[in-house]
Order: structure tokens, then C-alpha cells, then sequence
């Protein structure tokens, strides 16, 4: 496939045409400029990737509800479209047509710029994530660094949106997750790192191309458990879901929001969710390849990168989601030690060991691990 | 332990604010006692007779007077003791037992609430159960509640 | 500044200044009108929006609401009605059963929210009281529009076993408006899941 | 954050019912804690005058909406001694069989409530899943699935029908494995017990000194259980133990109610046993004819039925799920009973909240009080 850049760059260019062919001709210049055929193509560029993002995200809601009830013995959402499909798009509507109360005391700027930042900021994400091998969008040389730094905006908008609803369980919720996602980011990045240092690149498409032989979590199963560890903390999702406690804080920081704000929220959370899957499935699980040894016909077939990808992605979605049906919740404090006590040392002897396996792809011993990038 | 050993430990620390000891079925037995001597009682209970949980905590209105009484349990003996002690209507007030058992504290102030029975030097004595501010006292046999009848022809006219 | 008054451009000059001296008030200047220009147009497009805001909703609401906006929203509205998490009496644990794996109210896409600024429906689950009942409507009031309150169970359809008794509400409909009544002492899991389908068969009648 | 007064309560996923703890907290410490309880108060004690005496068996299943088969056998043990009358033998056994189904139905309930208040979301479901087929076994014999009307003065209401013990005892071969599983999802994850451990401790000279009673006094290893100390029923022809642990924290309250469980699968099984083999009446056979009477209004003359019947006064005492409950009747010689005072074992444990809770955090709230298994509608009654 080609990347979707240029799908969307051809969508332009045609449409640009086909929209001259039928103007003056002064007008059809201007039309067919190539800065307006390029801003066009960002434009559907941004359509494309916000649709395929908002259809996959409340798939996932669908996939987590099901895999949810089969954990709990009972079958989830059945009845509206078949097996429940369309129980999410329903949620969406409903919430979407509901009422926002803000309350008389809370800050009005805050309440609402809260989790509409939280969201934007967030879906920002997927304009630079690959997901298949002709997707480099933008082509930067350090997406991995630029969307691990977009993900690491969302503690800010949280406490905004908690703070500013003037509720106590919200301020509490809000403080909860600030403390929690800045602690469990350092182990975060530094799992990150370990990846870095054996690709030998901040671009995820060369990461993937590392892995064309052997994937990381191989090598690196150590930084692996950091990283699946640190995103279900920035996730916030059970044994890590403190700020949302619903046993003793109501429902979190996001107690005193109805409608579409709530509907931000949740959406948000699943995104971010989306996003820890995806960069678990391209950092350690070879992104859109499949192992060697499986059969070219597994591979070749039109999408076949994306169908891969996906299918890598929920199932790692799964993992965290057998996760959250079998642990119960851990306690601040005791999160927060953990993330310090543990975490930072686990992910520096990740970082030791991501340097061992570089030191070890050219020793003579074992003979140069064959690489592709760089 | 029988009626007449409770009688024979209490008399001699009591006189004549002990009343008497009756048999009572399932129990040690029944103290009857003047309120001026609760909190002497309550003490020899506790200490002497190794009464050291008290269950409960209740009142019945007799209409010319109340009774309160205190349900006690021991564990070495492995039995109940009833305490009981008539207040007069006009000034149900007894001594409060919440400084010598400290789980007498609410069901002293539900039986306040609902008996209408008021318990000296209680440390926290406000309503419990009913909202506050509330001015009866259901449990009296002069609170009559509503008919089913009498509400269908009220909720009618509302 | 921008009084009411003021905000028709011409000021109205006084007829006699001599009387409004007499009154103790300023004269007004006469050249210089009291609203300057710039303000008047902010005033007109401030004005204008809310008028357009009016006219577009308008035109919506006649061409788009009753074909396609109103049937979608009512669709979504009555497939995914998420009830206040809160347990009263008996009925509440009936409520949870509901839950459980047997009845999995979750097919239906019933899901209880704790927090009432996110749930539609307020499943009164037990006997409300007097102490109580100030609680209720201020939860009820928090709710966000659509709302809707099913009375589940006999206690808060009438009072029940309880009706006579001196802290009781003889049914809960007494403070709020009740959408569907449960009946059952406690109704069962089965009877719940039906109250619930009732009151999605009443949105879908009611066509909002 | 300052020192502020959070109300937890009375809607709010942590409590269970209808109560609002009061809490002051800085940041995230407890610095005290005032329960408001009342939101349930329905009077059951002032309709109980009212009512017969078999009336108020109704009001029984009502006001321990988990456990109302041990509520009604509480009632129905006093109020026989206030009316002087003794059930058969029968009825006395299916009693107690009733009661230590209830005290597994309530545990399990329990069990299910509990493990949402340390976020582990499976086991509710687990828990509601095993609960249903107990009520189903009760259902079979009462008709109802929570509020039973099954007990009477003098007996209980009806026998049990023929195929109840074979189905009663393929539900204990079901339910021993899923303790199992139970305990494989708490004790068996280090979570658990990092949440758990030396958590809401309250020692048992506390626990006497505040009234608490039940698997929270059990579980702070004082050895005080009214089936074996003050056998009521027939429970001095059973063999079981009393469940125990220490440490006298939430980890030992999850303990202590799960060997609970157990040993009520071994009291069933004997009881079962005794039933196949026993046939009789299950009432009693001189019972006052007004025992039976249709619901009269009071103040309507002539319905009022004046008998002069031996007066008297009943006690009784049982362990309940949740701990000690005792029932104090007074009967005056009329139909119905003259004054009714409850003892709610919760209403005690509530009541020492500020023991248990001061000094720990906020997040331990919702274990702490789910350990103690708050069922409001006894406790307001």
C-alpha cells in the first residue's frame, strides 16, 4: 500500500481538478495551486485518520465489553445491533444529545477546556503513528519522541477539568492522577529508551524495520513488563485506575461531568488506551510483520500490514483487559512506591540490558544479528 | 450463675437501690434496680460479675411509666444478664452507662429518640435515627400511627 | 456603562434642564451621544448572534429533527439508559441481581453510573423515607435532562409494608415525577429488566 | 489540601445502603468520622404493635434484606418463649437449615459487595452467580427469593417439597470448589493483601468495649460464638467449629467469613441428613387460634380481639451472618405483641467506625466498611 500521505494527496488532486474542470479559469489557477491541493490533502489526511481512530476506539469499547463479560461469566452488550455493535454508538448519540451541568461554583473556562484538550491532545497522537508500512505520515525522523511527549500532556488537562469543577472527589481524583501519571513517566521513557538504544532510531517505522528478523520483546522482555506496566498506570486502567476509584471516590475526576464532556472522557480514556496497545504492538511486537517463518500467503494480501496490526493490537488490548477482570486496585501510596522504589530501578536494568544486546548484536561470538534499518 | 448468687454479690454493694433478682428464662437472670443506682450498678456488673459487653440497650413504655433496660454478656460466664430500672413519665431520665460501656452510646441515643427516655452526662446525645429536630417520640404508646384509610383520604386532598 | 436604557443610540434629551437640576441630577452633554458608535455596532452583533443562533435551530428543527435527528436520538436515548448506582432497601439487591450473571442487565445497555450528572435514569430501589427525601430530590435534580425515575418495588410505588408507619413517603411519586412502576415486594430481577424495556417502549412512543 | 469534611454517603458506591459517614480528611488521611445513619428508618418496631404476631414475621424479612430467614428465626425464637410455645423437633431443624443457607446466601453477598470495594470487578459476578442457585433452593420451599414469610409461631409454614434435599445437596457440591475459586482471585493475589493486611484493626478488648460482635470480634481471635456459647435451636446436636482467625484486620474478617461458609456446608450436610430421616409435623399442635387471624385494623371495634393469654416476656439471642442479634418481646396478653426491641449487630459495628477508621486513608474506607458487611436496613430497622 501506499502511504496514506499520498492517498490522500491523490483524493486532493483530483477533487481539485475535477473542481476546475467546471470553474473560470481564474479560479480554477487558484484551485489547482499546488498549496491548496496540499492543504486539501491534510485536510482529508486529518479526516481519514479521525475517522479510522473514532471507529477503532469504540470497537475497542465494544471488544473490551464483550471480553469483559466472557471473563464474568455473562454476555455484555447483546441486544442493540448484532451482539451489541452498535450498544457504543448509542452511548455516543445519547451522550452527545444530553444535558452538561456545570455547576454554579465551578471555573467555566477550566470545566470546559479541560477535557476538550484532553481529547484533541490526545487524538493528536494518531496523526503520527505508522501502522503499516507505508504509513509514514510526516516522515519526522523522531515520532516516537513526539507522541510519547503529546501523551504526557493529558495529567495537565485532568487536574485543569478536576480543579475546576469545584468537587472534592474531582480534586481528589485530579491529584490522584497527576501524582500518578508523572511518577509512572520516567519508567516509562526509560523502557523506551532500551528500545531506542537497540533500534538505533526515534522513527517507528525504522523500529518496526529492526524487528523484521527478531521482535523486541525477545531481547528486551524486561523493559517490555516496565513498559506494559507503566502504560496501564497512564491508561488508568485497574490495578492503576486510583483516580477513578469508584468504591471511594464517586466516579473520579470526572464525577461532576454529564453529556458530551463525559462522553470526552470516556472516549479519551479508551484512546488513550488504543494508543498504549498500539505502541506496545510497534515497539516490541514487530508492528505490522509477522515472524519469518510464517507463510508468504499470510502476508501478501492487499492490507495485509494494517489486518496484521490490528489484529496484534487487540489482541495486546485483551491482555490488559484479562488484566483489569482479574486484579483488584492497589493504593496510592503504595502505587506511587512502586512506581519510584521499583519501576525506575526495573527500567535502568532494562536500559543495561537493551546495551548488553547492542554490545551483543556485534560480537563475533554469536555473529552480527542481521539488521535491515539504519 | 443462678438468680441468687447475682443476689448475693449485688445486695451487699447496692442496699436498697437493688430491688430484687428474678429468674428470667435463657438468662442469669433479671436485676431490678432504683436509677439512682445505675452507674454503681453498672460498675459492680461490669467489673465484679465480668459483664464486660453490653448488647443492648432498650426502653418500654408503660404509659405510667417507662423501662429502661441493658442486656449484658459475659464471656467467662457464658450468659445474658437483664438489667432493668423504672423511670417515672413525667422525668424519664437515667444515669447514661456509655462511661462504663462505651457501645451503650447509640442505643442510648436511639432509645432517647424513640422512648423519649433522656440519659445523663451521655457524651453525644442527638438524634440517630429520625432527622433532627424531630418532636415525638415514636415509640410511646400515645403516637398513634396512621390508618392506610386515614392516608388515602389525606394524600386525596394534598 | 451599557444600561438598558442606553442602549437605544439616541438618548432622550431632557425637556427642561432647569427641572433636572432641581433634582439634583448632571446635565447631559448635548453634542456627544451617550453610547459611542463602536458600542452600538457590538451591541447590534451581539444581538444579531443569538438571533441567527434562534433562526438556524429553527430551520433544523423543521427540516432535519423530525426525519433523521429526533428517530437517531431516540434511538440512542432508549438503548442506552444508564441508572443511578445507589441501593435504598431490599429492592437494591434485587437491583444488583440484575447485574449478576443470570439477568445481565448490561445486554440492554444498562449501566449504572455513580455519579447522577451521567445517568438517565433513576431506578428508586427501596422504601424512601422523610430523612431521605431531600437527598432524593436533590440527586433527581442533578441529573441532567432526559432524566427518567422508575419506581421499583412496592415501598417506593405506595409504601408497602411500611405505609403506615410515621417515617415513611407513601410513594416516592409524592416528590418526584415516576416514569413506570415495578410491582413487587421485591419485584424480581426479570420484573426490573421489565420496567426497564417499558420505559424504552415509552421513549419510543413519546418520540422526543 | 487543607482539613476538610467529605460526605461519603448517602448515595455513594461505597456504602452499601443508605447511610452517610462523615469524613475528615487531610489529603488523604482520616482524621475522624461520623456515621449519620436514619435514611432507613421505617419504623418496623413501632408497626410491629400493630401488627400479630405472625404479621410481623413480614417485617422481619424486610429489615435484613440478606439474611431475613435468620431475622425471622430470631423473631420467631422470642416471641415463642414471650407466648410460651415450643415447635416440633422438625421445625426446629429446617429452621436452623434455613439459617445456615441465609448465613452463606449473606456471605456470598457479602463476598461480592466486598471485592468491588478493592476494585476487583470478576468475583461480583462469580458471587451473584453461586448466590442465585441458594435462592433458588429457597425459592423452591418459601416461593420468594428475598423476603421468605416462611416462618411461623409454633413451626414453620409449610415441609419441605420431596425433591429439596437432593437439590439442596447438589448446590453444596457446587459451592465447596467455588470457595476455592474465591479465594484463588482474593487471598491467592499479593494485592489483595497489600490492600487487606493490618487494615481496619480493631483488638478484641475493643471489640467488647464497643459492642462489636461477629467475624470482626471472630476475627480478632476471641473465640465467642452464640451457637456453641449459648446453643438456641439445635444446634447443640450439630458438629462444626467456630471460625477464627487473627490479626483482627479486614484480611482476617475475609478469612473468618469464609470458614464460615464451610462450616455451614458441614452443619447442612448433617442437617440434611436428619431431615431424610425424620418426617414429622412441622407445627406445633396447640397454637391459640388467634395466631392465625386476618389483618384488623386497630381502633375498629369489635374486630379487636381481647384475649387474656399468658403474659410474658422473650429473649432471644442468635448469631446472625453479621454477628449477635437479639430479639426482646414483651407480650401483654393480647394478639399482638406489646413492644418489640431489636438488636442489630451492625448498628454496634457501625457505631465503633471511629475505632476502626481514624488514622488510615481514604482509599480504606470502602474495605474497611465492606468488611464489616453494613446491611443498613437492620440497622435503622
Amino acid at each position: 500500500m501506499d502511504s496514506l500521505y499520498s492517498v490522500s494527496y491523490g483524493i486532493s488532486h483530483a477533487i481539485a481538478f475535477a473542481l476546475g474542470s467546471i470553474l473560470p479559469s481564474g479560479a480554477r489557477a487558484a484551485i489547482e495551486s499546488s498549496d491548496v491541493v496540499v492543504a486539501f490533502a491534510v485536510l482529508i489526511f486529518g479526516v481519514i485518520i479521525l475517522a479510522a481512530t473514532m471507529i477503532n476506539t469504540i470497537m475497542l469499547i465494544w471488544w473490551e465489553r464483550k471480553l469483559l463479560g466472557r471473563f464474568m461469566d455473562r454476555r455484555a452488550a447483546m441486544h442493540v445491533g448484532f451482539a451489541g455493535l452498535l450498544q457504543n454508538f448509542a452511548d455516543g448519540f445519547k451522550l452527545f444529545r444530553k444535558d452538561t451541568v456545570k455547576p454554579r461554583d465551578a471555573d467555566r473556562l477550566g470545566f470546559y477546556f479541560g477535557p476538550t484538550a484532553y481529547m484533541i491532545t490526545s487524538l493528536m497522537i494518531f496523526g503520527i503513528l505508522p501502522i503499516s508500512s507505508g504509513w509514514d505520515t510526516g516522515a519526522l525522523p523522531l515520532t516516537l519522541l513526539l507522541a510519547l511527549a503529546i501523551f504526557a500532556f493529558a495529567p495537565l488537562f485532568i487536574f485543569v477539568s478536576a480543579w475546576s469543577s469545584n468537587n472534592k472527589y474531582s480534586l481528589m481524583g485530579g491529584m490522584r492522577s497527576a501524582a500518578q501519571m508523572i511518577a509512572y513517566e520516567v519508567p516509562l521513557l526509560l523502557a523506551v529508551v532500551a528500545v531506542v538504544l537497540v533500534a538505533g532510531s526515534f522513527d517507528l517505522n525504522t523500529i518496526v524495520y529492526e524487528q523484521q528478523n527478531y521482535w523486541f520483546w525477545g531481547p528486551l522482555c524486561v523493559a517490555l513488563v516496565v513498559f506494559v506496566a507503566a502504560m496501564l498506570a497512564e491508561m488508568e486502567r485497574i490495578p492503576f485506575d486510583l483516580p477513578e476509584a469508584e468504591a471511594e471516590l464517586v466516579e473520579g475526576w470526572n464525577t461532576e461531568y454529564g453529556g458530551m464532556f463525559f462522553a470526552f472522557f470516556m472516549f479519551t480514556d479508551y484512546l488513550r488506551a488504543l494508543v498504549g496497545s498500539v505502541l506496545v504492538v510497534l515497539l516490541f511486537l514487530g508492528g505490522w510483520t509477522l515472524p519469518t517463518w510464517v507463510p508468504s500467503a499470510a502476508t501478501s494480501f492487499p492490507l495485509a500490514g494494517i489486518v496484521w496490526f490490528m489484529v496484534k493490537t487487540y489482541i495486546v488490548f485483551g491482555l490488559f483487559v484479562w488484566v483489569r477482570a482479574s486484579l483488584p486496585r492497589v493504593r496510592t501510596d503504595q502505587l506511587l512506591r512502586v512506581g519510584w522504589n521499583r519501576m525506575i530501578p526495573l527500567s535502568l536494568l532494562s536500559v543495561f540490558l537493551a546495551a548488553l544486546v547492542v554490545m551483543a548484536k556485534c560480537l563475533p561470538v554469536f555473529g552480527c544479528l542481521p539488521s535491515v534499518g539504519t | 450463675m443462678q438468680p441468687d448468687d447475682l443476689a448475693r454479690t449485688l445486695s451487699p454493694k447496692l442496699g436498697d437501690l437493688l430491688l430484687g433478682v428474678e429468674p428470667f428464662e435463657g438468662m442469669a437472670g433479671r436485676v431490678r434496680f432504683r436509677r439512682e443506682g445505675a452507674l454503681d450498678l453498672f460498675r459492680v456488673v461490669r467489673d465484679d460479675l465480668s459483664f464486660t459487653h453490653l448488647s443492648m440497650v432498650g426502653g418500654v413504655d408503660w404509659v405510667d411509666h417507662r423501662e429502661v433496660f441493658y442486656v449484658a454478656w459475659s464471656d467467662s460466664l457464658r450468659q445474658y444478664l437483664l438489667l432493668s430500672t423504672d423511670v417515672p413519665a413525667e422525668d424519664p431520665r437515667v444515669e447514661s452507662a456509655s462511661s462504663v460501656w462505651p457501645s451503650a452510646n447509640w442505643h442510648e441515643r436511639e432509645t432517647w429518640e424513640l422512648v423519649g427516655v433522656s440519659f445523663d452526662h451521655h457524651p453525644d446525645l442527638r438524634h440517630l435515627l429520625t432527622p433532627d429536630g424531630y418532636a415525638f417520640h415514636p415509640l410511646l404508646r400515645s403516637f398513634k400511627l396512621h390508618e392506610p384509610e386515614e392516608l388515602e383520604v389525606k394524600s386525596r386532598h394534598v | 456603562m451599557t444600561t438598558p436604557a442606553a442602549r437605544t443610540a439616541t438618548p432622550a434629551p431632557s425637556e427642561s434642564p432647569a427641572g433636572d437640576l432641581a433634582l439634583g441630577k448632571e446635565l447631559p452633554m448635548a453634542d456627544q451621544p451617550a453610547v459611542p458608535f463602536v458600542e452600538i455596532e457590538t451591541l447590534r452583533v451581539k444581538e444579531f448572534i443569538p438571533a441567527a443562533k434562534e433562526a438556524l435551530s429553527s430551520l433544523v428543527a423543521e427540516q432535519g429533527q423530525a426525519r433523521v435527528i429526533r428517530p437517531v436520538f431516540n434511538w440512542a436515548g432508549r438503548n442506552s439508559l444508564f441508572p443511578l448506582h445507589w441501593g435504598l432497601a431490599c429492592c437494591a439487591i434485587e437491583f444488583a441481581a440484575g447485574f449478576g450473571a443470570r439477568w445481565d442487565a448490561e445486554r440492554f445497555g444498562v449501566v449504572p453510573r455513580s455519579s447522577p450528572r451521567q445517568a438517565d435514569l433513576m431506578i428508586v430501589n427501596g422504601t424512601v423515607t422523610w430523612k431521605v427525601a431531600h437527598k432524593l430530590i436533590t440527586l433527581y435534580e442533578q441529573m441532567a435532562e432526559p432524566k427518567w425515575v422508575i419506581a421499583m418495588g412496592n415501598c417506593a410505588t405506595g409504601g408497602g409494608p411500611f405505609r403506615t408507619a410515621y417515617s415513611v413517603v407513601p410513594g416516592v411519586d409524592k416528590l418526584v415525577p415516576v416514569d413506570v412502576y415495578i410491582a413487587g415486594c421485591p419485584p424480581r430481577p426479570e420484573a426490573m429488566l421489565d420496567g426497564i424495556l417499558k420505559l424504552e417502549q415509552l421513549i419510543r412512543e413519546r418520540k422526543e | 489540601m487543607s482539613e476538610m469534611w467529605i460526605n461519603m454517603g448517602p448515595q455513594h458506591p461505597m456504602t452499601h445502603g443508605l447511610w452517610n459517614l462523615r469524613v475528615k480528611i487531610d489529603g488523604e488521611r482520616i482524621l475522624d468520622v461520623d456515621p449519620e445513619m436514619g435514611y432507613l428508618h421505617r419504623g418496623i418496631e413501632k408497626i410491629s404493635e400493630d401488627r400479630h404476631y405472625n404479621e410481623v414475621v413480614t417485617l422481619m424479612d424486610r429489615s435484613c434484606y440478606v439474611a431475613g430467614l435468620n431475622w425471622e428465626h430470631l423473631y420467631i425464637l422470642a416471641s415463642e418463649q414471650a407466648l410460651h410455645i415450643s415447635p416440633p423437633e422438625r421445625a426446629e431443624y429446617i429452621r436452623m437449615m434455613c439459617a445456615e443457607f441465609q448465613r452463606i446466601g449473606s456471605h456470598i453477598m457479602w463476598y461480592a459487595a466486598f471485592v468491588q470495594d478493592i476494585g476487583l470487578m470478576t468475583p461480583f459476578l462469580y458471587g451473584m452467580r453461586d448466590r442465585d442457585l441458594v435462592l433458588d433452593l429457597f425459592q423452591s420451599f418459601t416461593g420468594a427469593r428475598m423476603t421468605y414469610e416462611y416462618m411461623r409461631v409454633g413451626g414453620v409454614r409449610n415441609d419441605l417439597p420431596p425433591p429439596f434435599l437432593a437439590q439442596a445437596r447438589k448446590v453444596l457440591d457446587w459451592l465447596v470448589p467455588r470457595f476455592k475459586e474465591y479465594d484463588e482471585l482474593c487471598i491467592g493475589s499479593d494485592i489483595f493483601h497489600k490492600r487487606c493486611d493490618n487494615l481496619g484493626v480493631l483488638s478484641a478488648s475493643e471489640c467488647v468495649r464497643h459492642g462489636v460482635t461477629g467475624p470482626m470480634l471472630r476475627s480478632a481471635g476471641l473465640k465467642r460464638d452464640l451457637r456453641k456459647d449459648r446453643p438456641y435451636s439445635m444446634y447443640r446436636d450439630v458438629d462444626f467449629d467456630v471460625a477464627l482467625a487473627d490479626g483482627a484486620d479486614v484480611t482476617g474478617r475475609y478469612l473468618v467469613r469464609m470458614e464460615e461458609m464451610r462450616q455451614s456446608i458441614r452443619i447442612l450436610r448433617q442437617v440434611l441428613d436428619w431431615l431424610e430421616h425424620h418426617p414429622g409435623p412441622v407445627m406445633a399442635d396447640q397454637l391459640p387460634r388467634w395466631l392465625g387471624a386476618p389483618y384488623a385494623p386497630v381502633g375498629k371495634e369489635g374486630y379487636v380481639l381481647k384475649r387474656n393469654y399468658a403474659k410474658g416476656v422473650g429473649f432471644s439471642s442468635i448469631e446472625e451472618p453479621h454477628g449477635e442479634a437479639q430479639a426482646y418481646v414483651v407480650n401483654e396478653g393480647s394478639e399482638r405483641p406489646y413492644r418489640v426491641k431489636f438488636r442489630s449487630p451492625v448498628f454496634a459495628n457501625i457505631s465503633a467506625a471511629r475505632q476502626y477508621l481514624v488514622g488510615y486513608r481514604v482509599a480504606d474506607i470502602p474495605p474497611i466498611m465492606g468488611s464489616v458487611d453494613p446491611c443498613i436496613g437492620e440497622v435503622d430497622r
